[in-house]
């Protein structure tokens, strides 16, 4: 385990962070709950419900489009929202994209860019379009949504997909990858983090790759945003989403990080009110970016929430956290090693990594094993994840997922280690 | 009992641990009187080939392949055996599928009749885990397919 | 004024419904805020607020992916929440598709049609595909997300966009409308009630002259939902769209109700988790209507808060709220029509409307009259309310709209009224 | 002096209803010399043509065209009579156009500073109405536009 574990900074105290989040007191099945479903959804802590229902209930209005009281301040808050979520990735305001959610960001890029193939958008765009042989680069671990927008886009223009495999220990085979990207190549998408893994990827090695033949670069932060620092204008990425839902935010919202010359080259996806110039009952004309691609009311509760979310997640530090979360995945390693007939899915020695384990039990379906460990109160995520070429990689059809945020405790750890120790022996196995 | 083993009782660990009438028979591919479905849970991944063979208006035998949790796979044994050994017709299978069905979608309200479904009405427990029920319904469902082929 | 007025209900008591509006409790430059701008977006009652947050804080979790408890639960509260939407416009829950809002409603169907006219989708797809020469209707009067996302698909397929015009009173122009809609016409895309007019549009002819030619009819109900009782299979629309968020719910969500065929024939629009049956490296297979459409994480806590909306407005009946909002639209046209300079936007005698009007005030730009009227502490609307088209027609770039909820009553008519006279005067004009 | 009263100043309405350097040359189309800017506000659909006179590196003259809120038109005539009365430079146009930014987007914190901006001081009040910056805003950005075209 390689993760920086910043030395200078006191501990974070999970303990007295589960204070604020309300649905963790709770006992489930008799059993006090243990959420390891973070990388599902995480939970929100008070401060993020709070900023959403304040909104609510003392500035809501409809944004940009108002020229009264409400509507103004609540175009501020909206907008500074917008501020405070850039900076948490180390962007500018202005190259922040609201989306509902990573999904709808990874399709609304892989739709402008089939847009800007069929010839739309300013001349700009024509470095964007796709042609037939043209290459789209993407990874054999990638959640479903970093895959089929690309499995489309590939069909629709008549573009290559290709896939970087992976090595058995989970690692992306960067070497193949070194081979893979090439002259035909015009878009790399990759996640920074797999959400059945939970080993960080190489993403500056990925993105020196693709920049070496200009190719566009698309990052999935889903499973990286809430864990580690992530600082995306120094990484390089031409773009990459994030899901609020997963990140201590509502649901309903995400970001779309992007270059300017990028976003500015990226015809509309979504079309709509609030994204244009000019419209005629003929035509339209449309607003730079980001509003370009913010089309219709947008979700505005949710990413006051966010905000929210990300102030919470920065006064932690996220060095912290990803230190705190990196301390549990050490502990929940060697634990589930240990037990007879656990195997773990990914597991490369010294990867830096996230608070995340999938593992195979033997002779038990993760469903089974699942259902053990809910009966102690212990919420664990089955099934493939959004991943189903991953786990075919790896000869399963489903696995058992636990993963950590920043209010979880070895204690929660122990509940898991100590319940999966049972689970063979319950199923007779 | 605890929730749990009401779920796992001993019969579907049983059955789960030795299958009845699994494999499908490669010499009898679909006749006129044998129907086959394919069945999938998209969530898991679990899935099942289920083959109905039919002589005039009476299910005569079934057949299995699959994989999946113990759940859904104790649920194809139990579902086979059932089937194969009354003699069933084809409406009375499609009543006991229905019959099956509300049960399993009553959240622990309705019992099912051991006398009718035999070592299947083990299944009742499943009721209670609402998303456990598609595990339990994935042969039936298959069965339902199967006999419409057939 | 033809607003079923059902004489067996006692009238809603608003001043008694304002007190579950925590929002409006509050003095906006010294005057008590008086809330006319539910039309960009309405208020939430407590029920919605406490719905939503209910749930964060006891059964959060993300949905159809688990077999843990809360998981469970949640999947439940949602799936419920579902059938509690759908059974509000007369619907089953399989003819309901979550969406973000109407904007992105609208573009899923536009963008389903374009993919299956570029050869996506099922066999069934084929007879939504569009040609050159076919022609897609909609109407002058349209907010733009029932106009662009049509311009896109007329670009993209070659189809081409005619528009049922308008009268001067702002009703549609049915003669014109007959003649229009004719064999080549396979779309007609019309609002139920235009967010600038506010007059009912006569959906059932719409949907007869389409059917007439075999034509798939899309409809926007944005404006009728919160307003007047809505049973879209019995008005034979094909789909229809809506935004929780302008129904007393929360930002974030929105439903697609579609006839099950025309679902069916639909090939998929956003592609990622939770949507697919089986996926390789290679190529994914989809699930039917609804999940078809729905990639990715679903807004599970805005869904459950739009079906505590549609309980709310439910509970207090949609007839009793349609005959209150006409009651004040009456009012208010009666005293806007008398002031001075006042010009009413559509103001047909006797057409059935829902609480909303828009007007211009002689040698007033309406950014200063709404700015006029916002510091006495009423919030109305001002601009082209994403309506430019229909601004046009009028000869004005931009209108002042006051627009009402059930919550509203004649004191916030009346103010509106009595603020409305002094424009004028005070801009010295 | 109600905040209304702050934001529409007598000097504004004045403005508004007598517009200065309303018009432009038919006969005078772009030169060398001069630079001309369209610039729209999408949510009210205000929109403005200006056009700048260029000297070597003084701006001489500003014409305009245009529809919009009072704030809007008495912006652009108050920043006309500015710009023309005082001839000044390119440089100092633009220096005098960020200053303005700057005192708009300070919610209220900045004053205008009479000498320097002359009648366009008084649009000061603007900047506590966040809704109303692009509209006082929208012929400076016109002429920064025009400026940097001549
Ligand atoms: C008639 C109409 N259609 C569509 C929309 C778009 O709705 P949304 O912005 O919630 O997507 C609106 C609201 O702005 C509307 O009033
Ligand atoms: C790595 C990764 N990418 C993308 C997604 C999709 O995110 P969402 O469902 O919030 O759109 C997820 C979450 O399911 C994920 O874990």
């Amino acid at each position: 385990m390689t993760s920086p574990t910043p030395t200078a900074l006191p501990a974070l105290d999970a303990a007295k962070l589960r204070e604020d989040f309300p649905i963790l007191h709770q006992q489930v099945n008799g059993h006090p709950l243990v959420y390891l479903d973070s990388g599902a959804t995480s939970q929100r802590p008070l401060p993020v419900l709070d900023a959403e229902r304040d909104f609510l209930e003392h500035a809501n209005a409809a944004v940009h489009r108002g020229a009264h009281t409400l509507a103004a301040e609540a175009t501020e808050l909206f907008e500074d929202a917008r501020a405070t979520v850039a900076g948490f990735v180390g962007a500018r305001p202005e190259h922040l994209v609201w989306t509902s959610g990573a999904t709808m960001g990874l399709n609304l890029v892989a739709y402008s860019i089939g847009n800007a193939s069929a010839g739309a958008g300013a001349p700009a765009s024509a470095r964007l379009a796709l042609r037939p042989g043209d290459e789209i680069v993407t990874t054999a671990i990638e959640h479903h949504a970093n895959l089929l927008p690309w499995q489309e886009l590939a069909a629709r223009t008549g573009a290559v997909l290709r896939h970087i495999p992976a090595h058995d220990d989970g690692t992306l085979d960067m070497d193949a990858a070194a081979d893979l990207i090439g002259q035909r190549t015009r878009i790399v998408a990759f996640t920074h983090v797999s959400n059945v893994l939970g080993i960080v990827n190489p993403a500056a090695d990925l993105v020196a790759l693709a920049r070496r033949v200009g190719a566009l670069t698309v990052m999935d932060a889903c499973q990286s945003a809430p864990h580690l620092p992530l600082d995306l204008p120094a990484l390089g990425v031409d773009l990459a989403v994030f899901s609020g839902h997963k990140m201590l935010g509502p649901y309903g919202v995400g970001g779309l990080y992007g270059r300017s010359d990028v976003l500015e080259a990226m015809p509309p996806f979504l079309t709509g009110g609030s994204m244009i110039t000019t419209v005629t009952l003929e035509r339209a004309e449309y607003l730079p970016p980001p509003q370009r691609f913010e089309a219709g009311t947008q979700p505005i509760g949710p990413a006051i929430g966010l905000a929210a979310a990300v102030r919470y997640l920065d006064a932690v530090g996220l060095d912290r956290i990803h230190a705190h979360e990196g301390m549990l995945a050490e502990r929940m390693r060697a634990g589930l090693a240990e037990i007879p007939g656990i195997r773990l899915l990914g597991d490369a020695p010294g990867a830096e990594r996230v608070g995340l384990w999938s593992f195979d039990v033997e002779g038990v379906h993760a469903h089974d094993a699942g259902q053990f460990l809910d009966a102690r109160g212990i919420a664990v995520r089955v099934g493939h994840h959004c991943a189903a070429p991953l786990h075919a990689r790896y000869g399963v059809t489903a696995s058992v997922r636990a993963s950590t945020a920043l209010h979880n405790t070895l204690d929660d750890v122990d509940a898991l280690l100590d319940a999966a120790s049972g689970i063979r022996p319950y199923f007779g196995v | 009992m605890s929730d749990l083993d009401a779920l796992y009782r001993e019969l579907i660990l049983d059955h789960w641990k030795h299958p009845q009438h699994f494999g499908l028979a490669e010499e009898q591919a679909d006749s006129g009187h044998s129907g086959t479905s394919h069945q999938r849970n998209p969530v898991c991944g679990d899935e099942i080939t289920l083959r109905a063979f039919v002589d005039g208006e009476t299910v005569t035998d079934v057949q299995w392949e699959g994989r999946g949790c113990s759940i859904s796979q104790a649920s194809a044994s139990m579902l086979s055996d059932l089937v194969a050994e009354e003699g069933l017709s084809r409406a009375e299978t499609v009543t006991l599928i229905e019959g099956f069905r509300e049960a399993l979608r009553s959240r622990g309200q309705l019992e099912l009749d051991e006398d009718v479904y035999g070592d299947a009405a083990a299944l009742s427990g499943v009721s209670k885990f609402s998303a456990r029920v598609k595990c339990a319904m994935l042969a039936w469902v298959a069965l339902e397919d199967a006999i419409a082929k057939a």
